[in-house]
């Protein structure tokens, strides 16, 4: 394996990245927003796995099993909340930009340059 | 009294749950909201105040739960605080509390949303300051960045803020989620989220490319959010349009704890491991004159009162880079002089912008000219901060902006402090001269300005005949609070102090030692050696040339049409607007590629010196 | 329990379908059409969270990744869609 | 920048990135071999300290609160952020609301369906309650129950009835009750301070074994905060894109 689940890492983040650059509806950028973060999901549980570790619960295995990395898990689960509140303030915006600028082009959606 | 950590961020969740829960029952008793967000932030604003007096002497730890390290290794969150992390935080709050007395009557239809996001916008900036935990830094960012996207799209009925909120919300989504994986880096390596024990580990182990991509990434959300060319397009276009109440805290203190965030990072975690100290201290030299120069030129251009602001802004905060960058005691004592000097300067300003909007319902200079004359007390105020943030002795700034060139001795960085100095102090005095006191010409008319400054309206209800006095009073007490920090600031004890506190935040050693072995320990090595941090007859010399230079510039940009010798018709810099434009497109698109080429440019910077 | 083996086989294949999945979900430009997209994207990742024994993240990426998400989604494209009729 | 210019600055700029990661990832222990020490402590310790069989849910609620703290109060920011977004223009809040979903083109939810879906909006609850009861012994918790807990919602709009979907779930309800939960979790903290305990230290007492459902102390009662917070802001953020979709003013 060596490093080629963070290979994954950077593929997806420079894929997400591509989109929100090229993209030309608000709605399919900010789904390229939620790609650019899922990329942090993969990065951090795959920096804390533990080739053979169980998961984390003691409930049917003895207390000092092998297991993989706990903290990193939850640092995925805090991120995967923040994740859902950013993505539906920003569906939000989206909706009232729609209703104010009747389009989702984000080169159409300019009040302000200069 | 350590629990003090826990209250300030605590309270206003608190807070901010119940005004939420109750929204039903206070629908008619506006006062109420109002009264407990100003009570609220005015006890946050204590609190902390407390806490730098209690940090004067060292530094101190507070553990979340109880959970102290063990066996050497950090298995709890700490909140870690010294004058400078909690002064800032506190310089958030009173801001806070100065916004929210603003409010009383700035806006009539708000509902109770506004109070709740402000809340725990307060509270996000609190943990943001006193966290030692590089993972709850990002969630207080985030908690922050989220209150702060929604407080700006606060009009959606127009759509400069709903452009506003998307281009900040998105740029620094990105910015975030970069950070984050810099984070999940150093974790992979290290097994350590605390900064302490970060760093513990990355000094003792041979430097290595994670460690730097690490820290290039985790200070990219950063960046961004300190408004650092090329991360910097988003802040004009969400401080156009954020209500004026939230412009202050925007400009006061948000860009400023990117700025925060930086340094904690680099003196905290990451400083002695990178070593390099010269390449370092150049490279963020160079993006802070950079930044200082862009945004001073925007300034000057700019006729939207709250966009000239804004861009102010993003000169300043090259300037305090530039003082974080000496990576001197002096350096950062003066940029945070500084910090402290300009936020409330420039809270002044965007308050008197807001009593401009409230009574004469524009923000557009050419328009404005001459009919803020029935405004006088309000144009004393912003004169007075105009000439505050043209760094005019004694306030705050001037001394802040000193402390920094002699720490660099260096006649380029001051020619350049100088020249944005004239050009950022030369737009605000044109804008008071112009507006308050009807001098010289109005500036051409730029139908696009034009047209921008118009959307704004619908912020604030109705023009009233008399501007209330719980409008006056905090722009007036902020404007004296510029000038008080100043003249504080000469007390050779105070000087001294904010000296000694900065060296303290500079010594790594020490940081680790509070926080893993104790949370008295005594630092490493006091007393720090303080450089003699005097007014000279040279500093107040060099700042009055500044501000007369300033001065002069406004006079002319107002009186120019008058002189015989031009043609007429001629506008300087007019062969400018369409590349500036296109550079600062208003497109989300354009942002994060210059985003992504930032991050690019710096990672290959720093791959070259570092290796 | 499963071989080692086994496992890094799971491990390298579901690594890849994430990684497939992604570049799919960009380029889907059709907004519905990348919806769904996203809800299988949720689904791979939940999968791979599984393999990677992170069975705590599994549920709430297959609750907020694959179900709610997707759903927010499609309530605001139907907002919008109303509109540009 | 045209779309062809800003593409080519992209590619140079992400190629950088690229090789800034790879760079980075080089300096990573392989896969799989993870060093520690922060998560070995805690599976040491956690089990012993905190009577959670679920050793996330015990870093979540216990070790790393104050994360989750900030969390639980994004998604309330967030929920609060919409109701100001999408806040209905004056004369809409004022029209009797009518359900617009019946003049769609689609066809009218079948009984089938409808009955299937109201069967399943008891056991999801459950189900959901369960998650979020139980995260100190299995891999769920407050944050997963409670996105189940709003699925039960969300089956009752599914099964047609968004008119009940509405009247369950009026706004300044779900918001007292989203606040409640958020803010029943700090309180659960600050009643440490006010025993002089530090901030949300595990004042109950863990229960005689560990993986009892009655084990673990705060971390339990935290969970459960954190389900009733999670559930009513997602009811919050789907309700009111639902209501900007299929409402119109009559």
């Amino acid at each position: 394996m060596g490093i080629f689940p963070f290979l994954v890492v950077a593929w997806i983040v420079v894929v997400g990245l591509y989109g929100i650059v090229t993209s030309r509806d608000l709605i399919h950028q900010i789904v390229c927003l939620i790609v650019v973060q899922s990329s942090t999901y993969v990065l951090l549980l795959g920096v804390g796995y533990v080739t053979g570790g169980a998961a984390p619960y003691f409930w049917d295995i003895p207390q000092h099993t092998r297991a993989v990395d706990p903290v990193v898990q939850a640092l995925a689960l805090t991120d995967v909340v923040v994740e859902a509140a950013v993505t539906a303030l920003l569906l939000s915006f989206a909706v009232q930009a729609q209703k104010k600028f009747g389009t989702l082009d984000p080169s159409q959606l300019v009040e302000f340059k200069g | 009294m350590d629990q003090l950590y826990a209250l300030s961020v605590t309270v206003p969740l608190v807070a901010a749950a119940a005004l939420l829960a109750t929204r039903p029952l206070l629908a008619g008793h506006r006062r109420v909201l109002d009264v407990v967000a100003v009570l609220v932030s005015a006890a946050v604003a204590v609190m902390l105040g407390f806490l730098v007096f209690r940090t004067s002497g060292a530094d101190s730890t507070y553990w979340f739960a109880g959970f102290r390290p063990a066996h050497g290794v950090v298995i709890g969150i700490d909140f870690e605080a010294g004058p400078l992390s909690a002064g800032l935080a506190c310089l958030g709050a009173v801001l806070m509390t100065a916004s929210m007395v603003f409010s009383w009557r700035y806006f009539t239809h708000v509902a109770t949303y506004f109070h709740v996001l402000m809340l725990t916008f307060l509270a996000g900036m609190t943990g943001f300051c006193l966290t030692g935990d590089v993972f709850d830094l990002f969630v207080w960012f985030e908690l922050m960045g989220v209150s702060a996207y929604a407080l700006t799209a606060y009009r959606p009925e127009e759509r400069g803020p709903i452009q506003g909120a998307l281009n900040f919300a998105i740029t620094n989504s990105v910015g975030a989620y970069l950070s984050l994986t810099g984070i999940g880096l150093i974790y992979g390596r290290t097994g350590a989220l605390n900064m302490a024990q970060i760093a513990a580990y990355v000094n003792h182990h041979p430097p290595s490319g994670l460690v730097v991509i690490a820290f290039l990434l985790i200070i990219t959300g950063l960046l961004v959010k300190g408004a650092i060319v090329p991360f910097h397009f988003w802040l004009a276009d969400a401080h156009a349009v954020a209500p004026t109440p939230v412009c202050v805290l925007f400009s006061g203190v948000m860009v400023e704890l990117g700025l925060y965030g930086i340094a904690r990072m680099y003196w905290s975690v990451f400083g002695v491991a990178l070593g390099h100290q010269a390449a370092i201290s150049h490279l963020f030299l160079a993006l802070g004159s950079l930044t200082a120069v862009v945004g001073a030129l925007f300034c000057f251009r700019e006729r939207h009162l709250k966009r000239l602001l804004a861009f102010s802004t993003i000169s300043h905060a090259g300037m305090f880079l530039a003082g974080f960058a000496l990576l001197t005691p002096l350096g950062l004592a003066g940029a945070a002089l500084y910090v402290t000097g300009h936020a409330f300067v420039k809270a002044a300003l965007f308050l008197g912008t807001g009593i401009v909007l409230h009574r004469l319902r524009s923000v557009n200079e050419t328009w404005l000219h001459g009919r803020g004359r029935r405004l006088p007390v309000t144009g004393v105020i912003v004169t007075a901060a105009a000439f505050g943030l043209a760094d005019l002795p004694p306030f705050g700034t001037f001394l802040g902006k000193g402390w920094i060139e002699d720490s660099a001795a260096a006649p380029w960085l001051t020619a350049i402090f100088i020249a944005c100095g004239v050009l950022v102090g030369g737009a605000v005095l044109r804008v008071a001269g112009g507006v308050f006191y009807g001098l010289g010409d109005p500036p051409g008319e730029d139908p696009q300005m034009a047209a921008e400054a118009n959307e704004e309206k619908g912020e604030t209800e109705e023009g009233r005949q008399r501007t209330p006095l719980s409008m006056l009073i905090p722009a007036a007490a902020l404007a004296a609070l510029g000038l008080a920090a100043g003249i504080a600031a000469m007390v050779p004890k105070v000087a001294a102090g904010v000296e000694t506190a900065a060296a303290r935040f500079q010594d790594q050693p020490g940081y680790i030692a509070t926080v893993l072995a104790g949370a008295h320990v005594t630092r490493a090595a006091p007393p720090y050696p303080v450089a003699p941090a005097d007014v000279t007859v040279a500093s107040v010399v060099t700042a009055l040339c500044s501000v007369l230079g300033a001065a002069a510039l406004a006079l002319a940009a107002l009186y120019w049409r008058r002189l015989p010798l031009l043609r007429r018709g001629y506008e300087p810099g007019a062969g400018l607007t369409v590349p500036i434009r296109r550079f600062q497109s208003g497109i989300i698109n354009d942002y994060i590629t210059w985003l992504v080429a930032g991050v690019a440019t710096l990672g290959g910077v720093l791959a070259l010196v570092i290796r | 329990m499963i071989s080692a083996g086994l496992m890094n086989t799971l491990q390298v294949t579901v690594l890849v379908l994430v990684a497939a999945g992604a570049t799919v979900v960009v380029r889907t430009r059709s907004r519905i059409r990348q919806v769904l997209a996203l809800s299988v994207y949720g689904m791979l990742l939940a999968i791979l969270f599984l393999v990677f024994q992170a069975p705590d993240v599994t549920l709430s990426e297959l609750t907020v990744g694959a179900i709610a998400l997707p759903l927010i989604l499609l309530l605001a494209i139907a907002k919008v869609r109303k509109r540009e009729q | 920048m045209t779309p062809r210019q800003r593409l080519w600055f992209f590619a140079i700029g992400a190629a950088g990135l690229v090789a800034c990661y790879l760079w980075a990832f080089t300096g990573l222990p392989g896969f799989g071999n993870y060093p520690g020490p922060y998560g070995q402590e805690i599976l040491r310790q956690a089990v012993g300290q905190t009577h959670a069989t679920g050793v996330v849910s015990a870093v979540n609620f216990e070790y790393r609160g104050v994360d989750t703290i900030g969390e639980e109060f994004i998604l309330f920011t967030a929920a609060a952020g919409m109701s100001v977004v999408l806040r209905r223009l004056r004369r809409e809040r004022q029209a009797q609301p009518v359900d617009e979903a019946g003049s769609r083109t689609v066809p009218a939810t079948s009984s089938a369906v409808r009955v299937a879906a109201l069967l399943l909006v008891g056991p999801t609850a459950v189900l959901g309650w369960w998650l979020a009861s139980h995260a100190q012994t299995t891999p769920s918790g407050g944050f997963q129950g409670g996105v189940l807990l709003a699925s039960a919602f969300i089956l009752i709009y599914l099964a047609g009835e968004f008119l009940t979907f509405r009247r369950l779930s009026p706004v300044a309800l779900l918001d007292a009750v989203e606040a409640a939960g958020a803010g029943g979790f700090v309180a659960i903290g600050l009643a440490a301070i006010a025993m002089n305990l530090p901030y949300l230290d595990n004042y109950l007492p863990l229960g005689q074994y560990p993986g009892a459902v009655s084990s673990s102390g705060t971390i339990a009662l935290i969970s459960f905060f954190v389900g009733i917070e999670v559930a009513a802001a997602f009811v919050l953020i789907i309700g009111e894109l639902l209501e900007q979709t299929l409402l119109r003013s009559a």
